[in-house]
């Protein structure tokens, strides 16, 4: 006699939208030149990284600022599959996830402990340990660093293929490789994120963070929640780094163990754009690469810009940029409300 | 002709390089204005003194600028990402500044691993090498009267790992010369604390310091050495004291700190580009900029000259085959000295990528403003003037 | 009139706990407020002193609006208030508790330190321990008398029996007459309807976010409380 | 028994709040606890849901040692409770927040939860509203979504903390009816109230508690004819 | 002998380090600010030290003395501006704040004095030394040292013996109720905020004066100073000093080993406490 549904209007557009989106982004390389892959590529990495450092501070309430520590060793453990075990690339970055998992796990294990600021400050000192460690490993360059060999660069899996679809020069099929990579990835972790939240695990983490003692008591069991949610924003930070590092192709701790780069920059998308929603990361996205693009040239002005845009956002529109305009419009591409329909209920809201 | 060569230039023109970049825009500006750059676009891009950034930048200029050379300079951390993205790009890249052990030996998959090696299709480079850095150290001390113990300071970087290196490092060289090296182990940049290195300096009896340091370091090891009583009687190191400003910040206890010379007022070299002297040129940058010379100066410069020459030969410069069998041909000299691609001084695995500039040795001396970098060791490259001799700090 | 509320609302969030309250209180009166838990009484006094703000003129003081002032300007004005659950700072001793409550507000009256211990002569065995470290009953004075320290013209009492032993509530209830001997005026906040009349001089009686019954304290009957508080006649 | 308290205590600080409780409360009885302000009856209940763990003391449930257990764990096993203050998931709506605790609390996919949510929905008279957010939400609807959520965790123990107070006396006869009817499903029921003649209309003992000791258990009858009680409970002389 | 020599510079060491974040431990303290611009604010401080020394011939002493009110009135301007309008539950909108803050100044401070290094002169003091027969210790690293001491005095009197250290630890266990008792809060985080930066000045004279500064190294020492902070538990001045020392003793001890391990070994040693202790040493009794 009733019915959930979580169908709204705006949803059944954006799937749509979604979907010709993907398809089009699939069959981009056929006409879109390298640079706009190449921006693509940057646009949909960084995007990733925003949409799982909102999974974790937006969903799970833990603002880490260590999330470097797998983008680094999820790029390394690519760079040792390639280098040390002969893995082809691709196969390598499965390696990546995989390597983010087991730090991941002492990792929570120690900075469960902590709360608020320090836990913040915990995941920060495990990521410059970790940096730190890593900058001991000599096979690997140590802290100067390696690049990928370029007998493993010119034979990824499937750039043959693509060479010969596109009829494009090698360098260029590793670019349209990466890009697909990266679509799917954002893919699978936005959608996800999405199914997580229309999923039981969804309700549970909207009211551990409403009310952690009542969530407790209707039997969510917030300490689980927590693990989930950070081991797998870890696999897929981990993974999306291997990704990053096997397109440029060099790596070394200060480059993949960057703090600026894969933490402070994703925070600024997240928290501009608007946190705690799966809009918000891609307006941020959108905001931080077209100001990049339009100022990079300006050096450090371009810098004091995104400084200053920072402390306006956060002074001006706190919930960010989707928050002004889904305040405004009551607009949700995204739709997670459970609807009860039947007899007897009111429109509400 | 038609569409002007473009020029692709990675430079870090902020953050702590930014020293290494501070005459681009006279250098460029030079180059365009004289008869050879007529021809010519540079596009420069700045990359923050960040690894990530500057492949980033190398990679958009070759996509989306689509230059036919690219140049780059200033530290293996600026010089590294843009020479791999270059290669795997197919695009060619002339490279400098930074020696060329970490730069070579820093690209390959496994450094350590000698038999892995490759040699590059599309990356050249031209500085010196650690062999000429041994040669010009141990020139220097040997004027002065030690017990041939070297204490050494390597950071765990790019520059840090070449220098310390017990194989392919100073150590081997050192050896040979008759000089012993107590190496403490690698540090991390940004130590504040560099008792561990003056104690174990001290229990070796160590009497000259050597090192590839940056200036804050050195600056804290200094001044650590000098407050625990350990007084050497040489301090040859690179980096901290390439810059007279960073010399000028050590005040009275910068006098007679001793560094390798790769460029200077006084190189006995012309460009191509503009006829002037080295001289003339050091001359011209501190009237148009009022700011000392310095050592990048010269090489930033030669950049230009050697993408100019290049770039007058080649067949086709749309093709980057082409370009790097014209890099690969290339004989000239240019402000910092002859640039040839020849193999001459470099191991065989090295021989294609690597040429390597003439390196002296000079002195800081204190005078009334400031400091001036004194010849004081030329037994290597004798056609750079002496201009005095090497004196103990001690 | 002292203090007066006008059409007084209030809301966390989207949640709406008061709906237009007035209440009055005369110079030197004790006027007691009574109602079920959740009641909103306590959202009452915080807006009152300004920890909630709200429009100017719902909250007035000897006429003049003072509803959107912060919670010092309200203090600074003579208006005291003993918080519900005591609230005594932690990292403060007993002695440096009182002493806060009248660093901001110097006027002369009759309640100093001396006084307050006079008041409550435990506390000064105490001065030197936290706060935190005393008996409920304990920090209950100590949470008066830093409330007093600043020698206000209206005391806001909010739930100053709560959790204690009848005895200590005895003591407690036996300080105010006191406090209005010194010339302030009190409120208090009370679910103990017994404890309230026993020491108003009017009531108002609170449900749901709205004042159910205004009387004097000597001539309400049992009847008319239980109908203000349940709602209907029993 | 469904739930046993042997000699369990809880203090905070130098206060005791809960003194050497003892109490044993059988499958299917109503039992009602009275006390003054600050007496320790939401702390009973804490320490009953696992919100709190006791210092000393052992509790058991269905049989089973819970005294360490997580409140996740004994709501699983069938404790459900409503706060004395609500606490509803504000940023959810009135459906969401049972559909939550069905979930969670019992168990299973939302799904198969949607018509038990709805039917306990319309049992506490929150059909109307399933849809609207809980943060905008009366106090009074508050009050009845403690109850339904409550009850969407399939309790077989039902704690319910002054759920009457403030209500009006048609909505309390109300609300009276529907735990009557949860009681008559078999549902052990522990309510803390003020509101006296709705609570004595549905327990079966009353207990009465001050100072966190347990100062009387028995009929409601004797229980409100003894003069300790009325002394300590009903301050205002009757 | 070499032990006790490690032991005493790591000590010394400790002092700079709890310099550098004694004002860090102040707003962290007092109103739970995660600053991550506290560095880049010491490294401003230090050019606003230098202008004194180059501009005006003043001697670094003397520029610092100066430059103090002007960084206090720096601080209450950027408390009341920008940082009381972000304070609140949530930690990330101050976080995003103060990194927009970092970024702005390292680069403006680029753009005003461009990337070379620079020191302030202390002229025969750099080098001088103090032979105390089993160690030799600089009087440089001994004065900093005592600057912490003393830094950590002051404000520990300030914080216990005044009527606004009262305010100050009032209003950080409850800022509600410190409203009810006359304080405004944010003219108290105001205050508090310009003080931090008057000792900010103090860890930028001895950062300048100890090595080189250039406008990116602010952020370096910035994780040391928090980890300093959080060993010594939230409000503990001598807590952070005990925190500072505890990193730079294992800094130089792990340094002994092998200078690879000297920054591993401050990191772990704060790992190591917060396991042992997740609220610091010697934490208030709420947090
Ligand atoms: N900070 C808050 N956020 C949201 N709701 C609140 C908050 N404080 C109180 N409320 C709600 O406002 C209503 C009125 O609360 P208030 O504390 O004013 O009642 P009270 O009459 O003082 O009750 P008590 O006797 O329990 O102290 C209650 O429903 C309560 O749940
Ligand atoms: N977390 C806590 N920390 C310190 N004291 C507490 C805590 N929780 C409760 N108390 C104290 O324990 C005592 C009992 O509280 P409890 O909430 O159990 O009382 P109650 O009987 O439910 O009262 P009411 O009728 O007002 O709801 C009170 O004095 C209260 O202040
Ligand atoms: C890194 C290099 C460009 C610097 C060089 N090693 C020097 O002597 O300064
Ligand atoms: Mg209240
Ligand atoms: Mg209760």
């Amino acid at each position: 006699m009733y019915k959930l549904t979580t169908r709204t209007r705006a949803g059944t557009a954006t799937a749509i939208a979604v979907l010709v989106l993907i398809l089009a982004g699939l069959a981009l390389p056929a006409v879109a030149s390298r640079g706009a892959i190449q921006d693509l590529f940057f646009i949909l990495t960084m995007l990733t990284l925003a949409q799982l450092w909102n999974l974790l501070a937006g969903y799970g309430g833990l603002v880490s600022v260590g999330q470097q520590a797998f983008v680094g060793i999820g790029a390394y453990a690519m760079f040792a599959g390639v280098i040390l075990l002969g893995w082809n690339p691709v196969w390598a970055i499965l390696l990546g996830g995989l390597a983010a998992l087991v730090l991941a796990i002492p990792t929570a294990f120690f900075a469960f402990r902590l709360q608020g600021a320090y836990f913040a400050i915990g995941t920060w000192v495990i990521a410059e340990v970790t940096r730190l460690l890593i900058a001991q490993w000599k096979t690997l360059g140590g802290g100067t660093g390696t690049s990928l060999p370029r007998e493993a660069t010119s034979n990824i899996l499937g750039t043959d293929l693509i060479r010969a679809l596109f009829g494009v020069r090698e360098a260029a099929a590793r670019d349209i490789l990466a890009y697909w990579l990266a679509l799917l990835l954002v893919v699978v972790v936005t959608g996800g994120i999405y199914w997580l939240q229309r999923s039981r695990l969804g309700l549970a983490l909207a009211a551990v963070r409403d009310n952690v003692e009542a969530a407790r008591s209707v039997g969510v069991d917030a300490g689980r929640l927590k693990w989930a949610v950070f081991l797998i924003a870890a696999v897929a930070t981990g993974l999306t780094g291997a990704l990053i590092f096997l397109q440029t192709a060099r790596i070394s701790p200060d480059a993949a163990f960057a703090v600026t780069d894969w933490t402070a920059y994703v925070i600024f998308i997240v928290v501009i754009g608007g946190i705690g929603t799966i809009e918000g990361p891609i307006v941020g996205v959108i905001v931080f690469f077209v100001l990049r693009s339009a100022l990079a040239d300006y050096g450090s002005w371009y810098l004091m810009t995104l400084g200053l845009i920072a402390i306006a956002v956060m002074l001006f529109a706190p919930k960010g940029l989707w928050g002004l305009i889904s305040a405004r419009s009551g607009l949700h591409l995204f739709p997670v409300r459970r609807r009860l329909a039947g007899p007897k209920i009111e429109g509400g809201n | 002709q038609g569409a002007k060569i473009r020029l692709g230039y990675v430079s870090p023109q902020t953050g702590p390089l930014a020293g290494f970049a501070e005459s681009d825009a006279y250098n460029i500006k030079a180059f365009l204005a004289s008869e050879a750059g007529k021809n010519f676009e540079v596009i420069v891009k700045d990359s923050q003194s960040n690894p990530n950034r500057a492949a980033e930048v190398a990679k958009s200029l070759i996509v989306d600028d689509e230059i036919n050379l690219m140049l780059v300079g200033s530290t293996p951390e600026n010089t590294n990402p843009v020479a791999t993205t270059c290669e795997a790009e197919g695009v060619p890249v002339i490279s400098t500044m930074a020696p060329w052990q970490p730069w070579f030996i820093g690209q390959q998959g496994n450094p350590g691993d000698p038999a892995s090696w490759k040699p590059f299709e599309f990356a050249y480079h031209y500085f010196w090498g650690l062999e000429d850095i041994i040669a010009v150290y141990t020139g220097m001390w040997k004027q002065l009267d030690t017990n041939g113990k070297v204490g050494g300071l390597f950071p765990n970087d790019a520059d840090g790992n070449a220098w310390g290196d017990p194989k392919n490092g100073l150590k081997p060289g050192l050896d040979a010369a008759g000089f012993s090296l107590t190496d403490p182990g690698r540090y991390q940049n940004l130590s504040d604390d560099f008792t561990a290195q003056v104690n174990a300096f001290k229990a070796a009896n160590v009497e000259i310091v050597t090192g590839v340091v940056i200036p804050p370091d050195f600056t804290t090891f200094w001044n650590q050495a000098r407050q625990q009583g350990f007084k050497p009687k040489a301090v040859t190191v690179a980096k901290a004291i390439l810059f007279p400003q960073s010399v000028e910040t050590l005040g009275d206890a910068g006098n007679n700190l001793s560094s390798e010379v790769w460029w200077s007022a006084s190189h006995p070299f012309k460009s191509t580009l503009t006829g002037q002297s080295s001289a003339e040129l050091a001359a011209d940058y501190t009237a148009k900029s009022g700011r000392p010379w310095t050592q990048p100066i010269g090489f930033v410069h030669s950049l230009f000259e050697v993408a100019a020459n290049v770039m007058g030969r080649v067949s086709d410069p749309t093709k980057a085959e082409a370009i790097a069998e014209a890099i690969a041909a290339t004989d000239m000299t240019t402000v910092v000295g002859k640039v040839a691609w020849n193999g001459a001084g470099v191991p065989p695995f090295a021989a294609k990528n690597v040429c390597k500039t003439p390196l002296v040795g000079g002195q800081w001396r204190k005078k009334d403003s400031g400091f001036d970098l004194v010849i004081v060791e030329n037994a290597s490259a004798p056609e750079i003037p002496a201009a005095g001799k090497m004196e103990a700090l001690v | 009139m002292l203090l007066e509320t006008r059409a007084l609302t209030a809301s966390y969030g989207q949640f709406r706990a008061l709906f237009g309250v007035d209440i009055t209180v005369a110079a030197g009166e004790c006027v007691a407020i009574i109602g079920a838990n959740g009641a909103g009484k306590s959202t009452l006094m915080r807006s009152i002193t300004g920890v909630i703000r709200n429009e100017p003129g719902m909250v007035l003081h000897r006429g003049e609006p003072i509803g959107a002032l912060s919670s010092a300007e309200v203090m600074k004005r003579g208006i005291a208030m003993v918080p519900e659950g005591r609230k005594l700072f932690p990292s403060l001793t007993v002695e440096e508790n009182l002493l806060i409550g009248g660093q901001m507000r110097k006027v002369p009256g009759p309640w100093n330190l001396d006084a307050v211990y006079e008041l409550f002569p435990i506390l000064r065995e105490r001065r030197n321990n936290s706060g935190t470290a005393l008996s409920g009953g304990q920090q209950q004075m100590v949470a008066i008398g830093r409330a007093l320290m600043s020698n206000p013209e209206l005391l806001l009492c909010d739930e100053i029996s709560l959790g204690l032993a009848p005895v200590v509530i005895r003591d407690i209830y036996a300080a105010l007459p006191k406090v209005r001997a010194g010339g302030a005026a009190i409120v208090v906040v009370e679910q103990d309807i017994g404890k309230a009349l026993a020491v108003a001089d009017r009531v108002y009686c609170m449900m749901e976010g709205r004042v159910t019954l205004t009387a004097k304290a000597a001539d309400v009957s049992r009847q008319q409380i239980h109908a203000a508080y349940f709602g209907e006649a029993a | 028994m469904i739930l046993r308290l042997d000699n369990v205590s809880k203090s905070y600080g130098a206060l005791k709040v809960t003194d050497n409780v003892t109490v044993a409360v059988p499958r299917g009885e109503a039992l009602g606890i009275i006390g003054p302000n600050g007496a320790g009856k939401s702390t009973l209940f804490n320490l009953i849901t696992g919100n709190v763990l006791p210092n000393e003391g052992r509790i058991e449930f269905l049989g089973r040692d819970v005294t360490r257990a997580p409140a996740m764990e004994r709501v699983r096993m069938g404790v459900g409770r409503s706060f004395q203050i609500p606490q509803p998931f504000e940023g959810l709506t009135v459906f969401e927040n049972l559909l939550t605790a069905a979930a969670f609390g019992r168990g299973g996919r939302e799904a198969d939860m949607v018509d038990a949510c709805a039917h306990i929905l319309d049992e506490t008279e929150l059909l109307k509203k399933a849809n609207v957010v809980a943060g905008t939400l009366s106090l009074l609807d508050r009050k009845r979504l403690e109850l339904a959520r409550a009850l969407a965790t399939g309790p077989e123990l039902l704690l319910l903390d002054e759920i009457a107070g403030g209500l009006t006396e048609g909505e309390c006869k109300a609300l009276v009816a529907t735990i009557r009817a949860i009681h008559a499903r078999s549902t052990t029921i522990i309510w803390i109230e003020h509101v006296l003649h709705a609570l004595n209309s549905v327990v079966e003992r009353l207990l009465v508690l001050d100072f966190g000791r347990v100062i009387g258990i028995g009929a409601p009858d004797e229980i409100m004819a003894s003069r300790e009680v009325r002394e300590i409970y009903l301050g205002l002389e009757v | 002998m070499m032990w006790l020599d490690t032991l005493v510079q790591g000590i010394l060491l400790g002092g700079l380090y709890a310099l550098f974040a004694a004002g860090l431990s102040l707003v962290f303290g007092i109103m739970r600010l995660v600053n991550l611009a506290h560095g880049d604010l010491i490294v401003f401080a230090a050019y606003l030290v230098l202008i004194g020394v180059t501009l005006f011939g003043l001697s670094p002493w003397l520029a610092a003395l100066l430059a103090m009110p002007v960084m206090f009135a720096f601080g209450w301007l950027l408390q009341t501006a920008v940082l009381n309008r972000v304070l609140g539950k949530d930690i990330l909108p101050p976080l995003l704040v103060t990194f927009g803050l970092s970024v702005v100044l390292q680069n403006g401070l680029l753009e005003g004095f461009s990337a070379d290094s620079r020191r302030i002169p202390a002229g025969s003091l750099e080098g001088a030394s103090l032979d105390l027969g089993l160690v030799t210790v600089g009087v440089m690293p001994l004065l900093t040292f005592a600057s912490a001491i003393a830094a950590i005095v002051a404000l520990n009197a300030l914080f216990y013996h005044t009527a606004l250290g009262r305010a100050f630890r009032a209003t950080s266990d409850d800022v509600v109720t410190a409203g009810l008792m006359g304080i405004e809060p944010k003219r108290i985080f105001a205050i508090a905020t310009g003080i931090a930066m008057v000792v900010v000045t103090l860890a930028a004279l001895y950062l300048g004066m100890r090595a080189n500064f250039d406008p990116s190294i602010g952020p370096a020492r910035l994780i040391y100073a928090f980890e300093a902070v959080i060993i010594g538990g939230l409000g503990s001045l001598w807590g952070t000093l005990a925190g500072g020392v505890i990193i730079g003793v294992a800094q130089t001890f792990g340094a002994a080993v092998n200078p690879e391990w000297q920054i591993l070994a401050g990191h772990i040693a704060f790992l190591a406490v917060m396991l042992l202790k997740p609220r610091g040493l010697f934490p208030r009794a709420v947090d």
